[in-house]
């Protein structure tokens, strides 16, 4: 057993690998069964064995297999993350003394130059004893703590070269590494994913009969049979929270990659669970071909940063892009102002080598230079700031230290970000989220809540420090766009998941905006919130679907209450907490995203857009949402057969709802209630986990004031905290205007929602085929797509092929010259030669008298000529 | 003046002329191989009045005692019936004295016009060492037995010292091609090691294929 | 003081039997006469080796020490030779190399 | 005219000396023929037990040789048929030539030596492997199928006993470091510095050459050349008269080379066994100048010649006491055994002169002196009892007769 005491990370590794260990049990399970399955007829071992293993339906086993292994994950996710609570602060303090016992230790180094003896007694007093370390020791305990939490191990290698530094680039690691972020995100996925599973075993138990009747596909003879799919379902449950897991675990970003492929795999399979119908298989290729085009992207931007960096490995990446304050001499400072955690620009046309010292380079800082320079990872020297100048001069060997060119770090950003676009469905690509809703319910729970489209926001927070400020931008842009275009597509629509899906879309772009105008805490606080509530919504409209025997559409529902009232409150919980209502989850995250777009929009007024679209999305959310569940809940019903039939859920079914209502409400407290900045789970992402690119008032300059960083981001969040509570008052303002539209039209009935459709039907049918995205694509992708295929086919049949028998022709022809060419003359020449051979050959063989004594005169002869011939060689070469 | 040295020169030259000439004339076979033996015997005489006395041993050892039985054990061996006609015809005796008489001429010729032995001073320093040599042939003092098995043995002969190649024929005042004798030079004596175990291991490498020949026993005419 | 006999009468002697094994070994039909002729024509190139030996200082041990190679050499050479018309004789019944005419070309 | 001749002799002394070195030799071959024929003829019958040649020259019949080659000089000499002639005319003189040439390099005495050369031992060997040719064409040259396989069975024979002969020969060359052999005979004053008791390879050695020496003078056990059981005569089947008589005086002659050899390289040459050289003694101790070095060398030679009729008496000896061996016998001992042995004592005693402590290496010729003289006294012991034995006694060593089937008694043989 691993010592989890010491090394409480391995907790982590545990949770991760729970849920493959049930994926390994039941695919073997599974796999045994098929194999035996054909000899069962015949043999009665085999049958019994067989039968022992589960026969053809095994019950709900395989549930309770992956239920217990996401529980246990659960656990240890659970005892590490009270660990970790406990060791964050350590950990914190000891960061933050490392960095000080620098600078001061740099500061007095400096001043030993300067002849000030009195100076390093006064800084002992001044520090008093507990920063009386040394900055080497502080480094040793720090290292120390991290390595309770982080480890990776090898597991590929290119190069075995022994050079110091050869080895970049050439080794590819697995390994862990926990802070409060990935910490949360495990709490939340396991607990998420175990109700998930429980609500499951409730919801797919039409899966345990031997034949399951699909009424959804037709055939020749009638509607289509087939076996029962309960174990497979919990398989790639199981494999789907490794995927996750696995994800959040990485400590680089190759690692994540894998997992991000296997997550999408995984939807790929769960979406396409029903994969008989026509619906379904399509839903799974559009979601799997769809988030390809974002992993090229995110397959590029990884592979420039490997180039670059010659590492996936998010801290050796981290500290070498943003490494200057981790000088031992302090920050660089250039012309009076420190350039912190910026990404230090510079100039590459200035660099030269100085020949006195060899490897030295020099590259000119400038405040915006075409190329960003990338620290060495480990740090051999000093880094001298220009203070000299505006000259770096650092020493590291040639090849640890590099450049990035602006734009391809941008580039590199961008392509992550357009994996994470793809994933989390945000604005080109989000086309592919409302048709996963064929999946099974949980599945979309899943997804939507915890796994999948999780896994593109977290990806975002996670690879922030890389984001150049047009990246930011861009993933601003793109989150604004698509949370106004999805909230408006769900205002219309009718099926309750597609609702709760556009919602989803919104809210994450809701998450994205907040993520790129510099909220990274609101951005992440958002997505945990949200995986509660969004959650609770999925299980709550599966728990209505399942009541109503698979019916989806609202306008067959309503009237539910009294039938189901456990599954109406909790629902209303949820939507209380995503319309933002305030003391509810949702209202804290979704306010800080407000206060921090507002921060944003303050200092760049130019980008209004990004404020007032989340602030008009907020009510239009609220409206939305009130509308389903008043279109479910109240009212008259509008399907009598549904209604009749409509039956509140079996217990394993409503107590994940009411857990999950609980913490809708109140995952995101914090004291005092009513300051949404209080919220206690934001300040354990903003204090431990959130990168000092966003803010850090770390630095201090020499008088030992705060030195802003970065003045644009400091100005921004200024402006979100001093703004917060008007932000916060119109929030609030816009949420109770969408309820109380809501009210009127599907409450009250004040306004008859078909007369509004009736007004605008260009606008109600631009909203319900979903902003043609999907023709838009057809129009301007895929048919001119086949087009040019088809042009191509044409090409290569006509032109290309005609090309290549032409010369195949044109080669017979000149072989066939060429053989005549080879018989006639080149032979002819041989034939000749031996011809002449053999005749002169056969006259010189009579020569060859076959007595050894006439043989013997000829050598006579032949000495004799050779002796005279070289006498006479000789007497021209004498002279005499 | 006319010596006994050169008496016996002559005498000895005759002989064994006329002997190898009687070799060449005679149509037995074994008579040829008798005045074999007397040229043999002639040159190890030449080689004893020349000094060379254990070349002239060794002559006699080797040729005499060894290549002359082996010669006569082939005449025994395959002695032939007195019907059996090995005769030469006429003509080509007469082609094969002319080409010999024309080999001699041209060996005779090339030997009158041989340019590479001392001439002029050359030549009296030559023909001083050379008495000097025939004196040191004394056999109770010569040394070149000895000098000869240090040679062979890979000891190594002479004084320490290696003679330069000779230098090419320069024309001296008159006109005459004159090759100044080598220069002595220092470093290493000279030795033969090496050619007298590659002798050695060829006469063993003879002696088996010798033997392995000589044992093959075909059928005479057979199919092979 | 006499001169002794000077180097060319041995060269000529030389010569002598050279010519007179070169005639020996065309004339002779008797392989044995052939073997001969080549006895002679060493013989005449080791009485040369040993005159030259005692005639020139630079070649005093080297003359001999050739001429020995030489006598061995010959010895070695007789003896395959013999085998070799041992072999003939053998499968021709003959030791005429007139007979030995396979190799016509 | 003075003038002329001591120009003339300051030129040609080396000449003038030569002949008459030559002439010396050819003396002394002849002498030894004579006296060792007559010697092989009384060893051979007092080994079997009779008086051998007693009347020719007074007593012991001495002159009995003599008297043989006269007869052997007006003998017919004929000439088969089938002969070839030349070849069989020639073949003698050569083997005569070969065996007499390897005296030219043999010292008698201190300075006594026709041509004291370098190399002396080297062209011994040489000059005496060239007599076999002349075996061979005396084999060919018969035209009979006798000499033929007798000439054969000689070249193969000897060819091959030259091998381990120059082998063993070259282990006392190692222990002297020189192939003259005035200097090899010099370097063992006093007799227990003979190489014989040098050390274990060197007394090996002096007994597989002395082996093999036998077999290359085609001296019996290994006389297969002239195996009379065989090849009525072996490759002198043919010949008669003055022409046999030269291959008998090359026979004899190269047994005395081999000797020879034996005694300069193994029994300290020409010396008496004393610790100095008598001519040094004679002519500078006691200052008889040359005189005194004519008297030392008149020593020298009569003991040089005693040690090499010594050996040519073993030779007769075992001659007439071992059965011949067959041919492949005789082979395969040397192939197989002579060669590995000369080879495993010229690399053991290249060994023992270089590695082996001095003080290790005297104290081994010491002991193996003191035990060789302590074996020939154990002999010469045997010898006096046996001489004092009765008559028809067994001598030390030989078969004993008792106890075997018809074996009558000793005394019943007399």
């Amino acid at each position: 057993m691993p010592d989890f005491a010491d090394k409480p990370g391995l907790l982590y590794v545990l949770a991760t690998l729970l849920p493959v260990a049930s994926f390994t049990i039941l695919l073997l399970w599974g796999a045994l069964r098929w194999a035996l399955r054909p000899y069962a007829k015949d043999n009665a071992t085999v049958d019994g064995i067989f039968q022992a293993i589960g026969g053809e339906v095994p019950g709900r086993a395989p549930a309770y297999v992956a239920t217990a292994a996401i529980f246990l994950s659960f656990c240890c996710a659970l005892i590490g993350f009270v660990t970790f609570l406990s060791d964050a602060p350590k950990l914190y303090r000891l960061e933050h003394a490392l960095r000080d016992a620098v600078a001061k230790h740099a500061k007095a180094h400096d001043d030993e130059n300067e002849p000030k003896k009195d100076q390093p007694e006064k800084d002992a007093k001044a520090e008093g004893e507990g920063k009386h370390k040394k900055p080497d020791e502080i480094a040793a305990e720090l290292r120390k703590e991290q390595i309770r939490w982080q480890h990776s191990w090898q597991w590929a290698r290119v190069n075995t070269s022994q050079i110091a530094d050869a080895d970049r680039g050439t080794i590819l690691t697995l390994g862990f590494r926990i802070d409060m972020l990935s910490a949360v995100m495990f709490m939340m996925v396991t607990f998420i994913a175990t109700l998930i599973h429980l609500f499951s075993i409730g919801y797919m138990s039409d899966e345990l009969k031997k034949e399951v009747e699909d009424h959804e596909v037709h055939t020749a003879h009638g509607h289509y049979h087939r076996r029962g799919r309960f174990g497979r379902f919990f398989m790639y449950l199981s494999l789907f929270c490794f995927s996750m897991l696995n994800l959040l675990l990485a400590d680089n970003l190759f690692q994540i990659f894998v997992s991000w492929e296997l997550v999408g795999i995984c939807s790929f399979l769960l979406i396409g669970f029903y994969f008989e119908r026509t619906s379904a298989s399509n839903a799974s290729n559009k979601a799997f071909i769809t988030n390809r085009i974002g992993d090229a992207g995110f397959i590029i931007g990884m592979l420039i940063l490997w180039t670059y960096f010659g590492s996936f490995n998010f801290e050796q990446i981290f500290t070498q892009v943003r490494c200057p304050h981790n000088d031992t001499h302090g920050e660089i400072v250039h012309e009076g102002k420190k350039l912190g955690a910026n990404l230090v620009r510079a100039d590459l046309d200035s660099v030269t080598e100085d020949k006195r010292v060899g490897n030295w380079q020099r590259y000119k800082l400038v405040p915006n230079g075409s190329h960003v320079l990338i620290m060495p990872r480990e740090i051999p020297g000093h880094y001298h700031g220009p203070q000299d100048g505006v000259r770096a001069f650092v020493q590291p060997k040639k090849n640890q230290l590099g450049a990035i060119p602006y734009w391809l770090l941008t580039l590199a950003g961008l392509g992550i970000f357009l994996g994470c676009v793809g994933k989390s469905a945000q604005f080109p690509l989000q086309v592919w989220l409302p048709d996963a809703m064929e999946g099974p319910t949980p599945v979309s729970a899943l997804i939507h809540a915890a796994t999948m489209v999780a896994a593109g926001v977290y990806l975002v927070g996670r690879c922030y420090p890389l984001f150049t400020l047009d990246v930011l931008l861009t993933i601003s842009y793109v989150g604004a766009i698509t949370l106004f275009v999805a909230a408006t597509i769900a205002v219309v629509m009718t099926d309750i998941k597609k609702v709760l899906a556009y919602s989803t879309v919104s809210q994450l772009g809701y998450m994205m905006l907040g993520l790129g105008v510099g909220g990274w805490t609101a951005g992440l606080l958002h997505l945990l919130t949200h995986a509660f509530f969004k959650a609770l919504l999925f299980l709550g409209s599966g728990s209505v679907i399942y009541g109503c025997h698979h019916q989806q559409d609202m306008g067959k529902m309503g009237g539910l209450y009294p039938k189901m009232k456990i599954t109406a409150l909790t629902m209303l919980m949820g939507v209380l907490a995503i319309a933002g209502t305030p003391f509810f989850s949702g209202w804290y995250s979704k306010d800080e995203i407000l206060a921090g777009a507002f921060g944003y929009f303050m200092v760049n007024k130019q980008h209004f857009l990004l404020f007032l679209l989340p602030l008009l999305t907020a009510g239009i959310t609220t409206f939305y949402m009130f509308r389903m569940w008043f279109m479910t809940f109240t009212g008259k019903p509008k399907d009598d057969h549904v209604h009749e039939h409509a039956h509140e859920s079996p217990w394993p079914m409503t107590v994940p709802l009411i857990l999950l209502a609980i913490l809708s409400v109140c995952v995101a407290w914090g004291w005092p209630l009513h300051k949404p900045q209080n919220s206690w789970l934001g300040h354990q992402l903003h204090h431990y986990s959130q990168p000092k690119t966003v803010t850090d008032p770390a630095f201090r300059d020499d008088h030992g004031d705060l030195v802003p960083l970065d003045a644009d981001l400091v100005a921004e969040n200024k402006a979100a905290i001093q703004h917060h509570s008007i932000v916060g008052m119109l929030a609030i303002a816009v949420v109770a205007i969408g309820l109380a539209f809501a009210l009127a039209l599907y409450y009250f009935g004040a306004l008859d929602p078909n007369e509004a459709k009736e007004q605008f039907p260009g606008v109600h049918r631009f909203l319900l085929q979903k902003w043609y995205f999907d023709e838009l694509y057809s129009v301007a992708i895929v048919r001119p797509g086949l087009t040019i295929a088809h042009w191509c086919r044409n090409f290569d049949t006509h032109v290309v092929d005609a090309f290549v028998n032409l010369i195949g022709k044109w080669n017979i022809v000149a072989s066939y010259w060429s053989g005549r060419f080879d018989k006639g003359i080149v032979d002819g020449f041989v034939n000749l030669i031996a011809d002449v051979s053999f005749t002169s050959g056969n006259w010189l063989r009579n020569v060859q008298t076959g007595y050894l004594r006439s043989y013997i005169l000829f050598l006579a002869l032949a000495g004799m000529a050779v002796w005279i011939l070289l006498y006479a060689w000789a007497g021209t070469l004498f002279g005499g | 003046m006319f010596d006994a040295e050169m008496f016996m020169f002559w005498l000895i030259a005759s002989l064994t002329g006329l002997c190898a000439i009687a070799t060449v004339i005679t149509q037995n076979i074994v008579r040829s191989a008798t005045w074999l033996l007397f040229t043999l015997a002639g040159t190890s005489s030449i080689f004893f009045l020349l000094g060379a006395d254990f070349v002239g041993a060794i002559q006699l050892l080797i040729y005499v005692g060894g290549t002359m039985v082996l010669v006569v054990f082939g005449v025994m061996l395959t002695a032939q019936g007195p019907f059996v006609n090995m005769r030469t015809s006429g003509a080509e005796w007469a082609i094969s004295i002319v080409a010999g008489l024309m080999l001699l001429g041209v060996l005779c010729f090339g030997l009158t016009s041989f340019q590479n032995l001392p001439t002029g001073e050359a030549l009296a320093k030559a023909k001083d060492a050379h008495t000097k040599q025939r004196k040191a042939n004394d056999p109770k003092t010569s040394t070149h037995a000895s000098t000869i098995g240090q040679a062979l043995s890979g000891v190594g002969y002479g004084p320490i010292y290696k003679r330069m190649p000779p230098l090419p024929p320069t024309k001296d005042a008159k006109g005459n091609l004159v090759t100044l004798p080598g220069v002595p030079r220092e470093t290493e004596r000279i030795h033969y090691l090496l050619p007298f175990e590659i002798v050695s291991v060829h006469l063993l490498v003879v002696l088996i294929g010798a033997a392995y020949l000589a044992r093959a026993k075909r059928r005479r005419g057979g199919k092979a | 003081m006499s001169e002794g006999v000077a180097l060319y009468p041995y060269l000529v002697l030389g010569a002598l039997l050279f010519t007179c094994g070169v005639i020996c070994m065309a004339t002779k039909r008797n392989a044995i006469g052939v073997l001969i002729g080549v006895e002679l024509v060493l013989n005449g190139s080791n009485i040369n080796f040993v005159a030259f030996s005692q005639y020139n200082p630079d070649f005093q041990v080297e003359g001999m020490i050739f001429a020995l190679f030489v006598i061995v050499m010959a010895a070695g050479e007789a003896a395959v030779a013999l085998a070799i018309v041992l072999n003939f004789y053998n499968n021709h019944s003959t030791v005429d190399v007139d007979s030995a005419e396979e190799l016509k070309g | 005219m003075l003038e002329r001749l001591s120009d003339f002799w300051s030129l040609n002394a080396t000449y003038v000396l030569a002949i008459i070195a030559a002439n010396l030799l050819i003396g002394f071959m002849l002498v030894h023929a004579i006296f060792s024929v007559w010697l092989e003829r009384k060893v051979a019958g007092r080994i079997q037990d009779r008086l051998g040649p007693t009347r020719v020259g007074g007593k012991f019949g001495w002159l009995q040789t003599l008297a043989d080659g006269m007869k052997l000089l007006v003998k017919e000499d004929s000439i088969p048929a089938s002969a070839d002639q030349f070849l069989f005319r020639l073949g003698p003189y050569i083997v005569l030539l070969g065996s007499f040439l390897a005296f030219i390099a043999l010292p008698f005495g201190d300075g006594v030596i026709a041509r004291d050369m370098n190399i002396g031992l080297f062209f011994m060997l040489a000059i005496m492997s060239s007599e076999v040719f002349g075996i061979i064409l005396i084999g060919y040259g018969s035209g009979s199928k006798w000499s033929l396989f007798g000439g054969m069975r000689e070249a193969a024979q000897m060819i091959s006993y030259e091998i381990p002969m120059a082998l063993c020969v070259l282990v006392p060359v190692v222990v002297a470091g020189s192939m003259n052999l005035s200097e090899v005979a010099k370097s063992q004053s006093g007799i227990w510095n003979w190489y014989i008791f040098h050390d274990p390879f060197t007394f090996c050695a002096f007994w597989t050459y002395f082996t093999c020496a036998m077999a290359s003078c085609k001296r019996a056990p290994f006389d297969l050349a002239e195996a009379e059981s065989e090849l009525v005569a072996g490759f002198h089947t043919e010949y008669s008269g003055f022409r046999w008589l030269v291959i008998f005086m090359a026979e004899y002659g190269s047994m005395f080379a081999v000797s020879g050899i034996a005694v300069i390289m193994f029994l300290g040459g020409w010396s008496l066994g004393l610790p100095f050289e008598l001519t040094d003694f004679f002519g500078t101790t006691l200052g008889l100048g040359f005189f005194g070095v004519v008297v030392g060398n008149v020593i020298n030679v009569t003991v040089f010649i005693v040690k090499g009729w010594f050996l040519v008496f073993v030779m007769m000896w075992v001659r007439w006491t071992l059965p011949r061996l067959r041919i492949d016998q005789v082979m395969m001992m040397c192939l197989k055994y002579l060669i590995p042995i000369g080879c495993v004592l010229l690399a053991g005693v290249s060994v023992w002169v270089l590695f082996v402590p001095i003080i290790l290496q005297q104290i081994v010729g010491w002991l193996l002196f003191i035990l060789s003289l302590a074996g020939l006294g154990y002999m010469g012991f045997q010898l006096r009892t046996w001489v004092s034995a009765p008559p028809g006694a067994g001598m030390p060593g030989m078969w004993r007769m008792e106890g075997l089937p018809g074996y009558q008694g000793a005394t019943k043989s007399v």
